[in-house]
């Protein structure tokens, strides 16, 4: 029973972030772009995502004629159970974690590798061209950058000694430099990199680039359905973020202890990181598909492999 | 497009003669700047033909004019190049000048030539804003437009229009121009500079712009002006054409600018083509500011109009202001017979009228060279071979307003 | 019964059901999904045997790369001739003898199945120092020399991939440029 | 090089083509047959003193109600020498074919294709004449004089007609009220498929 609650409360306050994240984009975007942002609604536009919320919700769900209805439907929800699984394995402090299990890192790729499936029929089910560009985009780019995701944690995996998300944070405590971003610096380049990649975010935001494929694979979504992409794609985003934070910064721990507040630091880590994918959108242009494809084959997996062999070297020596 | 007898196919089909991927990209898509369609066939990512296939805001330009009078057209001539309609409007009333042969007061240039590189200012300004969202970085998209802003305020104060400006009037422009507006150029032209470098330094020595941009979509010199390229588009590939220099109309041989050529002709390169223009833009403002002579706006034997004109003056023969209609009696005083072409140099590029006058008061036929309907009709021959991706950096590097390539 | 027989039931039949539907399915997408869904109830068995290591990399390997790629191919191939096909052998009854023949064999053979002899890892050892860490003792310890060729077959077979595709597609390259060069000439 | 002199010198090279040379606000046209357009243009694009090699604008007028021909006006200009030159080839009303200069300039694709849509003159020799402005299946040239501003009703474009019918019929339609229903028919097309 306590279980269940502990769910409910745990999807409550994620969705609540995700409604909030998008308002922190939409802040952060526009004071880079000399503008303000969300101000009408609410003190400071802070209802802004509620408004959207309730719009999204309330929009008319078109279903092109010639889609393939029982794909169409389930494409949104496997893309946001994928992502909200791996909710249930992330610790947020210590011992604030709904599911320890001991291969809590696999399980997250194993995840997210299913999470390509919900766009790729999406992509599919759809039956327009645009989607199914989009759709096959995403599918070989997800492949492609989950290779390098994981060699770069394969680094962290070596110096932690364990799959187990929490232990990992454990064995970082411990280390020399209290957190794996230092002597994994490339792991964690590499591992940023194929972050940004595989939530689909800019400059690595092919799947859906707008200019060329129109939305990609959720071109012909709309309501609820593409809210259910937009959730899942900003949940991906905050999973990613945890785990960099998990793996590479040192998780829940921080330069002193905040009472009561066992995931401040947490929490602060994940959003520094958000504010670093808002502000790479702000910045950076969009990649093009092959370029995309040969940093992520060319650079980053022969990258990660370097850092696999330095970690199992340095970690044999001394 | 593929069969539907198997209903849940979204594959590319391949049977008989087209192992092709067709898509058909418009006329609704965020990235044909308007209602341009292309139809592609793809092989992979790869673009192996490109038909683009234009016509769909087709509002019969050149038929309406020749049943209006040369005045009554003036206000269409906003609606071609949206984006620019100052430009238009210098160019479509520089060659009806031409053709009635008209005089124009020197202040009258000056303030011509001032208004249209403030339109290709503000066009380039908007080709660099959708360009640079095309390739993916959209914060540069809003930098550009509080620009942007800052000009359509002042085109605001001139014409009283932001967009269709209908500003120029033949023989001259519509109302003198104000001495605060002027102040708020000079203030504008003298900051400018600053912006510019501000929109390079975002992307300018991005890696990725130039990977996306970089030897993308090259058009070698000879190519661009066998396609009729003009503009920068063509300037970009090293030829140095520019109707300012060649054919030079207003105040353009009374100032100093110089104009910026490219050598390889690629995206990028009409990229920096056209980030160097809105530095020489700024400086003829300038000069145009420093020298702006007093004086008359309009031409005396300039003919009537149904709006009334900022002097009041006598009607001329032929015509009745009191009315407010204007008698069309064939008259080849004042409307000779003959033909002409004159062309302006637009931001987009060329911008011609070819007009043919019978004697009557309205243009027997008239011809409008627009730029962009001869970029799209080259972008077929640059984009072969191209993936998906360029061929929207290359309509955008192109810079086509539909409005003109339609008309 | 315990949970655990339970658990296997539900998930061998399911496994059962889903292999039967991904080939008899008519649309080969929703083939690869069935296929999609039993690898899921497959991982689910090695979770019920404590494997938890081998679960979630059979989801992330097979799930996540392999059928992916499986996806891929089934976009890529006119579905709308394989559709038309309605028999892929000349003599299915031949095929249908032959299958049951195996399923015969496997019925017998099912009889005389026993229990191996234990190794040096009983269920309490695994459960104790985790799966993950258990396999990989064994691994780089005992099997190291099995591994290494494993992996050295691997990567043999990956180079030999990489070689043949580039071949390929260095002819195909060649043959898009003779495609486009005819469409020039034609619009020229 | 002055374009009366320009003029003079096409009158040299091709004396039988040359109609007339008409003066107009400092511009020279050049009348000619339409027989060796080609031939002269390549010419004028080739000669070293000339080098025409851009095609400014390429239109078609109507001078049918004058003299019973259309005329294909092709401005030229020398970028490297800035001089310019007027073309204009008459092309008879009953027999509207001239040659096509595609293979001069690339560019004239989609001009001489406007031409052809808008007054109805045929280019022999261009790669993919077909309508370009105006919709596939328009009838007639609206840029003829003799094309009316306003047909009467039962003479107007089928498409136009279709597309005001369909507006009629849509303004009608009650999306919401109609959405089941036209769900259920398309649920008993499909059962009947």
């Amino acid at each position: 029973m306590a279980l269940v609650v502990h769910m409910l409360i745990l999807v409550g306050v994620v969705l609540l972030h995700v409604a909030y994240a998008t308002y922190f984009e939409r802040k952060v975007i526009g004071h880079m772009q000399v503008r303000m942002g969300p101000t009408r609604v609410g003190p400071l536009g802070l209802l802004q995502p509620i408004a959207d919320g309730i719009k999204l919700f309330f929009k008319e769900d078109v279903i092109p004629g010639c889609a393939d209805r029982t794909l169409f439907y389930a494409a949104p929800i496997i893309c946001l159970v994928a992502a909200m699984a791996n909710l249930a394995v992330l610790p947020f402090a210590s011992g604030l974690v709904l599911a320890k299990i001991n291969i809590g890192l696999l399980f997250v790729f194993a995840m997210s590798s299913l999470a390509s499936y919900g766009v790729v029929l999406a992509g599919w089910a759809s039956n327009s061209k645009f989607s199914f560009l989009g759709g096959l985009r995403s599918m070989s780019q997800v492949i492609s950058y989950e290779i390098a995701l994981g060699l770069s944690l394969v680094g962290v995996m070596m110096m932690a000694g364990s799959l187990d998300l929490s232990e990992i944070v454990a064995a970082q405590q411990q280390s020399r430099f209290g957190i794996y971003a230092i002597p994994q610096f490339l792991g964690f380049f590499v591992f940023v990199v194929a972050m940004l990649a595989e939530t689909n975010r800019a400059p690595f935001d092919l799947p859906e680039a707008e200019s060329e494929l129109v939305a990609g694979y959720f071109t012909e979504y709309s309501g609820i359905r593409f809210s259910l992409f937009f959730m899942a794609e900003y949940i991906g985003m905050l999973v990613m973020a945890s785990i960099a934070t998990i793996c590479f910064l040192g998780g829940w721990s921080g330069p002193f202890a905040v009472p009561h507040v066992p995931f401040f630091w947490f929490a602060a880590k994940i959003y520094g990181i958000m504010f670093f994918y808002f502000w790479l959108r702000a910045t950076l242009p969009r990649y093009r598909y092959d370029q995309l494809m040969s940093l992520g084959w060319k650079v980053l997996i022969p990258l990660a492999l370097l850092n696999i062999v330095v970690t199992g070297f340095v970690k044999t020596i001394f | 497009m593929m069969g539907t007898e198997f209903r849940n196919l979204a594959v590319p089909v391949r049977d008989g003669e087209s192992e092709l991927f067709t898509v058909q990209m418009g006329p609704q898509h965020p990235a044909t700047h308007g209602v341009l369609k292309l139809n592609l066939w793809m092989d992979g990512e790869t673009v192996v033909r490109c038909d683009p296939d234009a016509g769909y805001l087709h509002r019969g330009f050149e038929k309406i004019a020749e049943n209006k009078t040369y005045a009554q057209f003036l206000p269409l001539t906003d609606r071609l190049d949206y984006i620019s309609a100052m430009a238009n409007n210098v160019g479509y009333c520089v060659a009806v000048e031409a053709l009635l042969r008209i005089e124009v007061p020197l202040r009258a240039q000056y303030i011509r030539t001032m208004v249209a590189e403030m339109a290709r200012i503000t066009g380039h300004l908007l080709w660099l804003a959708t360009h640079a969202l095309d390739i993916g970085a959209m914060t540069v998209f809003l930098y550009c437009f509080r620009e942007r802003g800052l000009l359509l305020d002042l085109f605001e104060e001139l014409s009283g229009a932001r967009l269709t400006t209908t500003y120029t009037r033949i023989g001259g422009v519509r109302q003198d121009v104000t001495a605060r507006a002027m102040e708020k150029l000079a203030r504008f032209v003298e900051e400018f500079p600053s912006r510019i470098a501000e929109y390079e330094t975002l992307i300018d020595t991005n890696r990725i712009w130039l990977k996306r941009t970089k030897g993308i979509g090259c058009v070698s010199a000879e190519q661009a002006v066998q396609l009729g390229f003009t503009g920068p588009s063509l300037r970009a590939s090293g030829v140095d054409y520019d109707v300012r220099k060649h054919r030079p109309y207003c105040a353009y041989d009374k100032v100093q600018f110089e104009v910026p050529i490219g050598v390889n002709g690629d995206v990028y390169d009409r990229y920096r083509c056209r980030m160097e223009e809105l530095r020489q833009s700024a400086l003829i403002i300038r000069q145009c500011l420093e020298q702006l002579p007093p004086g008359a706006i309009v031409a005396d034997n300039a003919p009537d109009l149904v709006m009334p004109l900022a002097r009041p003056r006598q009607p001329m023969a032929g015509s009745s202001l009191a009315t407010g209609y204007i008698e069309l009696v064939p008259n080849n005083d004042v409307y000779p017979e003959g033909d002409v072409y004159v062309s302006i140099e637009g931001s987009k590029g060329e911008l011609g009228f070819y007009f043919v006058s019978d004697g009557g008061g309205r243009p027997y036929r008239m011809h409008i060279r627009s730029p962009s309907y001869i970029h799209i009709g080259g972008l077929a021959t640059v984009c072969e071979g191209v993936l998906v991706a360029d061929v929207i950096a290359i309509i955008g590097s192109l810079d086509v307003v539909l409005g003109e390539c339609d008309r | 019964m315990t949970v655990q027989q339970i658990l296997f039931f539900y998930f061998a039949t399911v496994i059962v059901l889903l292999s039967l539907g991904a080939v008899t399915m008519r649309n080969s997408v929703y083939s690869v999904l069935m296929v999609l869904a039993m690898f899921f109830h497959m991982a689910g068995i090695y979770l019920t045997l404590n494997a938890e290591f081998l679960a979630a990399v059979q989801v992330v390997v097979y799930a996540g790369a392999v059928l992916v790629l499986y996806l891929f191919v089934v976009f890529l191939v006119n579905l709308k001739q394989e559709a038309r096909i309605t028999r892929f052998v000349k003599h299915p009854a031949l095929g249908g003898v032959m299958a049951g023949a195996l399923f015969l064999m496997l019925l017998f053979a099912f009889g005389s199945f026993s229990l191996g002899p234990q190794g040096a890892w009983p269920v309490a050892a695994i459960e104790e120092a985790t799966f993950t860490r258990a396999l990989a003792m064994e691994l780089f310890t005992r099997y190291l020399l099995p591994f290494e060729v494993v992996g050295l077959i691997l990567l043999i077979a990956v180079v030999g991939g990489i070689v043949l595709a580039k071949r390929e597609e260095s002819q195909e390259g060649a043959g898009r440029e003779t495609a486009g060069s005819s469409i020039t000439r034609g619009e020229a | 090089m002055e374009p009366l002199a320009i003029a003079e010198k096409i009158k040299n090279q091709f004396p039988a083509e040359v109609i007339e040379v008409v003066e107009s606000r400092g511009q020279v046209g050049v009348i000619v047959a339409r027989e060796q357009i080609g031939a002269m243009c390549r010419w004028l694009k080739d000669e070293p003193e000339l080098r025409m090699d851009h095609l400014l604008a390429l239109c078609g007028v109507d001078y049918v109600a004058k003299n019973g021909t259309y005329e294909v006006v092709y401005n030229l200009c020398s970028i490297p020498l800035r001089h310019m030159i007027r073309l204009r080839a008459r092309v008879p009303a009953d027999d509207c074919r001239i040659d096509s200069v595609t293979c001069l300039w690339r560019g004239a694709d989609w001009l001489e294709r406007e031409c052809f849509d808008l007054l109805g003159i045929v280019f022999d020799g261009h790669p993919d004449l077909r309508r370009i402005l105006l919709p596939e299946g328009w009838e007639g040239y609206p840029l003829r004089k003799t094309y009316p501003l306003r047909l009467p009703a039962e003479q107007e474009w089928q498409g136009y007609v279709q597309l005001k019918e369909l507006s009629r019929e849509l303004s009608r339609f009650d999306f919401y009220s109609d959405m089941l229903s036209n769900q259920a028919k398309a649920g008993a097309n499909e059962a009947k498929k």
